[in-house]
């Protein structure tokens, strides 16, 4: 037996950090009509206060938070967790939210002729579900305590996806749907084999009894394919631009930027943490080599695009692929400096600007669709000089996309070009390279109409509040702050490790 | 050869059968119905690991016995959501197909815009 | 050693599976839905009363015969019930 | 060969044959049906497998709940049938190659066990006593790892939302149709009124039960709902307009008492979700019957499905 597991002195409030939102999800339900967006007005920041405060205690404990729920250590009970790389996600998943909340503010307001109206209800009660199910994500050390976060994270999500209730955005819905539950079933699966081959299901334990043998190699195999099709890794991405583009702009946001890194991170924690040195350099190219497909295919699907909204979805798409190098990069390392080289860095920079990059483009685009009432790309020319303050918000995220100095999205992928130089691994330099200059053909293609003059001259436009513009645009400022963060706050991502 | 292990590998058979249908089946509410065959034959393995750990007077191991519970309740939710999404999407096909449903679905558009 | 009681059960619950497997003959290969009808309710009603009334003898104590008593009970009402609605249905 | 272990091999089989079935079946209607019947054998795989509690939960919830919510959805969908054709047969090969590589993987498992197979059974019977119940399952569920019941609960509330928001706005806050199920009839009317009262008294058994004995707030809970949704649709009673602030803090009560207790561990006992020494096995219980409740409303209208009728007040 291994020394038992004990709870720290913050670590009441990783507890804190799950159940502020989910209080705010049952104080939802009893309290009608405007009191849902009164209450969103308590719960954004104070949640935002609990992260901070995670982050801190992390920060200058210079180790992993832990509380032990109900006093019963594992592995018979639960334990929450949080280390550097959950810290700084927590922070990121509080800023995004307080942005989008901010944003929403105006889109989902309650109609002061209705007692109580659908969308917003449903939409408030959502972000706090999505909240506290990505908190419970990035805190959580047992496997199923996990595919129970994971679930609340898809049953959040799902609704979120057809809120605007038409039939293509259902259709949409359905189909994320039955991809995440075949994910959630095969995950289940998985945790299932494991414990039946250790006893146990907290990472913590199981990384001290794991063994390469088959049944644990297919165990987590089954998890990782589930997960996979829940990330929207290439070939498994069919579900996510119709369901990314039909949301309400702050739900399109939401999903991009935070629910699908919540199973990357997952993938991350089970073969960096629960199974060390387990992952083959086979196996780590094969999920390289399906994230540069990602890359490639997105890249390129996104190009075509006729339809601004689909345009970053496909982006997504894309995005999302540059963080599987993370995977030959950091695990090729002797065990136990993994997270020391540049690729973890890189890896968890890419993630973490592609969250601030993406809300707020997603957010840009959807103040362009709202004043012009359509999104087609062909027909969105001057609307830039209309809309300057959500056109820098564009222009400032496209950036961190692509990868220009200085921003997140350029530190974060020039990381990973040097790792894989430095380990040898040349052949996805090449992959990083097209995939930025694809990035950058579907983003200035954009940019140019955006810029350019119109054959039609706008008509009119609606109004967009300034508000909403600002908060798009604090978010895009945020990624390219990412990228001034001195290279030595990096040392942060290796708490807990 | 013992029950465990008879169940484990009638669980193993299941799995594969509601996965294949859950793929192939083309009509939605066939595919809700292999995700339950899919999601009980994963339950099974549970139960088997359970059985398999009877000790302390036991019959079976509780701890798998509990995440059964809790899987069995979210499967139902998960069906029931997704129900309501098959309803719903017919429900807005056939208006738009049957072309009666045009005045109402123009109020819903109205509603939602 | 065979008491009386257990031969009891041994009869009862014989003559209760027997009944069992008349109905389900009976359900598949009756023309009508009606028949079928027929045929699960003698199930229902005979077969799973004389297994029950088999079991009485080995019931732990009174609140057990009770338990097994209101189990028989119980079938017999949603079963004449649930045979009506379907009857009603078909109609 | 022991007449159990050929009793194990049958149902192991039926198990198999009937899935299989419910995959190949004509028609929606006919494959429900059949999926009925496969939770029930379902249940009794699971009392074989000496797990009592799951059985009942099968029974409950896999079988019975989830077949009433299957079989009103096949029957609003058969006048609109359309007949959709499968996928190439190169795609069709492939998922079968997918599936049976999966299944052989998982067979693979299932034969080459641990020669000590790992359980938790006896930590958890060493620890039973400081809960005070006489379950284990209960214990491992509202004490050991009670984060998961409670968070589960939120996903059920959840799921509810979903299904709510499905409604078209001018129905938000209606009423949820049920006449779906069956015309209401004089003969439905009187199974209304006899059943409900021993299912309510079955539903409060099978939650105290729970404690020390199979069942529990899980189980109750879907008695609860099913005798609602039977008195609903023949008319007893007439179902609630989901703007009905009562019903929502009916839908919450279950889960708020069980965060506050978990909140009031901070102070009183060990930490969150720990139970005051002592104190656990009434806490326990009393959380366990507001689970019940709100378990057995949030179950009804899941299965009763988004609102469809204005609200008439």
């Amino acid at each position: 037996m291994s020394t038992t597991i004990t709870t720290t002195a913050s670590g009441y409030l990783l507890v804190l950090a799950i159940m502020w939102p989910v209080a705010g999800i049952m104080l939802s339900f009893v309290t009608s009509g405007r009191g849902v967006e009164r209450l969103a007005c308590v719960v954004l920041p104070v949640g935002f206060g609990i992260a901070v405060a995670v982050l801190i205690a992390v920060a200058q404990g210079g180790q992993s938070q832990i509380y032990v729920v109900g006093d019963w250590a594992p592995p018979l009970g639960i334990a929450l967790r949080a280390d550097g790389i959950s810290a700084a996600m927590m922070l990121t998943t509080a800023i995004v939210m307080c942005a989008t909340g901010l944003f929403a503010q105006g889109e989902f307001s309650q109609p002061s002729d209705l007692p109580e109206a659908r969308s917003p209800v449903v939409f408030w009660v959502l972000l706090f579900a999505i909240w506290s199910g990505l908190n419970a994500l990035v805190l959580g050390s047992d496997l199923f305590n996990l595919y129970v976060a994971l679930e609340l994270l898809t049953f959040a999500a799902v609704p979120l996806v057809c809120l605007k209730g038409q039939k293509e955005t259902i259709e949409a819905a359905l189909r994320y749907m039955l991809f995440a539950l075949i994910g959630s079933v095969l995950y289940l699966l998985g945790a299932a084999m494991i414990y039946g081959a250790y006893g146990t299901l907290d990472i913590g334990l199981l990384s001290e009894r794991v063994r390469p043998d088959p049944a644990t190699l297919i165990a987590a195999s089954l998890m990782t394919v589930g997960l996979l099709a829940k990330t929207a890794l290439f070939p498994l991405h069919l579900w996510l631009p119709p369901a990314h583009a039909g949301a309400p702009a702050p739900g399109s946001a939401l999903l991009s930027a935070l629910v699908v890194k919540g199973s990357f991170f997952l993938i991350v924690r089970i073969w960096f943490d629960a199974m060390p040195g387990l992952l083959s350099f086979a196996a780590a190219q094969l999920l390289a080599a399906l994230g540069a497909a990602a890359i490639l295919v997105g890249g390129a699907l996104a190009l075509r695009q006729k339809r601004l909204k689909l345009l970053i979805a496909y982006s997504t798409i894309a995005q999302i692929g540059y963080l599987f190098f993370i995977f030959p990069l950091a695990a090729g390392l002797t065990a136990g400096i993994a997270w020391s080289g540049i690729a973890w860095t890189g890896g968890w920079l890419q993630l973490f600007s592609h969250a601030l990059s993406k809300a707020a483009m997603f957010m840009a685009a959807g103040l362009i669709a709202e004043a012009l009432g359509h999104d087609r790309i062909a027909e969105l020319g001057g609307i830039g000089r209309r809309l300057p303050i959500t056109m820098l918000a564009f222009g400032l995220s496209g950036l961190s996309l692509v990868g220009v100095p200085p921003s997140g999205g350029f530190v974060a992928k020039s990381l990973l070009l040097m790792a894989t130089v430095m380990e040898g691994q040349w052949w996805w330099a090449t992959v990083i390279i097209v995939g930025g200059l694809l990035a950058g053909g579907y983003i200035f293609m954009v940019l140019g109409r955006l810029l350019g003059s119109s054959a039609t001259p706008l008509a009119s436009l609606a109004p967009v509040s300034m508000r909403r513009e600002l908060a798009a645009l604090s978010l895009a400022i945020c990624a390219v702050l990412l990228g001034f963060l001195p290279l030595r706050s990096s040392d942060f991502l290796q708490i807990g490790r | 050869m013992n029950s465990a292990t008879l169940f484990g590998l009638c669980s193993a058979a299941l799995v594969g059968l509601g996965l294949f249908g859950l793929i192939v089946r083309p009509e939605p509410l066939r595919k809700i119905l292999a995700f339950n065959l899919l999601g009980s034959g994963v339950f099974l393995f549970f139960g088997v690991v359970a059985r398999r750990g009877a000790a302390a007077g036991l019959g079976a191991d509780p701890v798998p016995q509990a995440l059964v519970i809790t899987g069995i309740v979210v499967s139902f939710s998960a069906t029931a959501l997704a129900v309501a999404l098959v309803l719903r999407l017919r429900k807005l096909t056939d208006e738009v197909t049957s072309g009666l449903g045009a005045a109402s679905k123009a109020q819903e558009d109205g509603d939602h815009s | 050693m065979i008491t009386i009681l257990d031969t009891l059960t041994i009869l009862a619950v014989s003559a209760g599976t027997l009944f069992f497997i008349a109905g389900t003959v009976g359900l598949l290969r009756f023309p009508d839905v009606l028949t079928r009808l027929h045929a699960l309710t003698k199930v229902d009603n005979l077969g799973l009363g004389l297994v029950v009334l088999g079991l009485l003898p080995h019931a732990s104590g009174l609140l057990g015969a009770l338990k097994l008593v209101s189990v028989w009970l119980l079938a017999l009402i949603s079963g004449a019930i649930v045979t009506q609605l379907i009857a009603r249905a078909i109609r | 060969m022991t007449i159990p272990f050929a009793f194990d091999i049958g149902t192991a089989m039926l198990l198999i044959a009937v899935g299989g079935w419910m995959m190949v079946a004509q028609g929606t209607m006919v494959a429900v049906i059949i999926f009925v019947v496969y939770g029930l054998l379902m249940a009794i795989a699971w009392v074989r497998l000496s797990a009592v509690d799951v059985a009942l939960t099968e029974a409950a919830i896999g079988s019975g709940i989830t077949g009433m919510l299957l079989l009103s959805a096949a029957a609003r969908l058969r006048q609109t049938e359309v007949t959709s054709t499968l996928p190439s047969f190169p795609i069709r090969l492939l998922s079968g190659v997918l599936c049976a590589a999966i299944t052989s993987g998982l067979a693979v498992v299932v034969l080459l066990p641990a020669d000590v197979a790992p359980t938790l059974a006896p930590m958890a019977m060493a620890n039973l006593p400081e809960t005070g119940l006489g379950n284990p399952v209960a214990g491992v569920l509202f004490a050991f790892r009670a984060l998961d019941t409670l968070l589960e609960k939120v996903v059920l509330l959840l799921a509810l939302l979903g299904v709510w928001s499905l409604a078209p706005d001018r129905l938000w806050g209606g009423v949820p149709a049920l006449d779906s199920y069956a015309p209401p009839n004089d003969i439905l009317v009187f199974f209304a009124q006899v059943l409900p009262p021993f299912g309510i008294v079955f539903a409060i058994y099978m939650t105290w039960t729970g404690a020390s004995n199979p069942g529990g707030a899980f189980q109750g809970g879907t008695v609860l709902a099913v005798m609602w949704l039977l008195v609903m649709m023949a008319g007893v009673v007439r179902a609630p307009p989901i703007s009905c602030l009562r019903l929502r803090w009916l839908l919450v009560a279950g889960p708020v008492l069980f965060l506050m207790v978990g909140l009031a561990g901070f102070a009183l006992a060990a930490g969150f979700l720990a139970y005051p020494a002592g104190y656990a096995k009434p806490l326990i219980v009393v959380v366990e019957i507001g689970l019940a409740l709100s378990i057995g409303a949030t179950l009804g209208l899941l299965a009763a499905g988004p609102p469809e009728r204005n609200h008439q007040p």
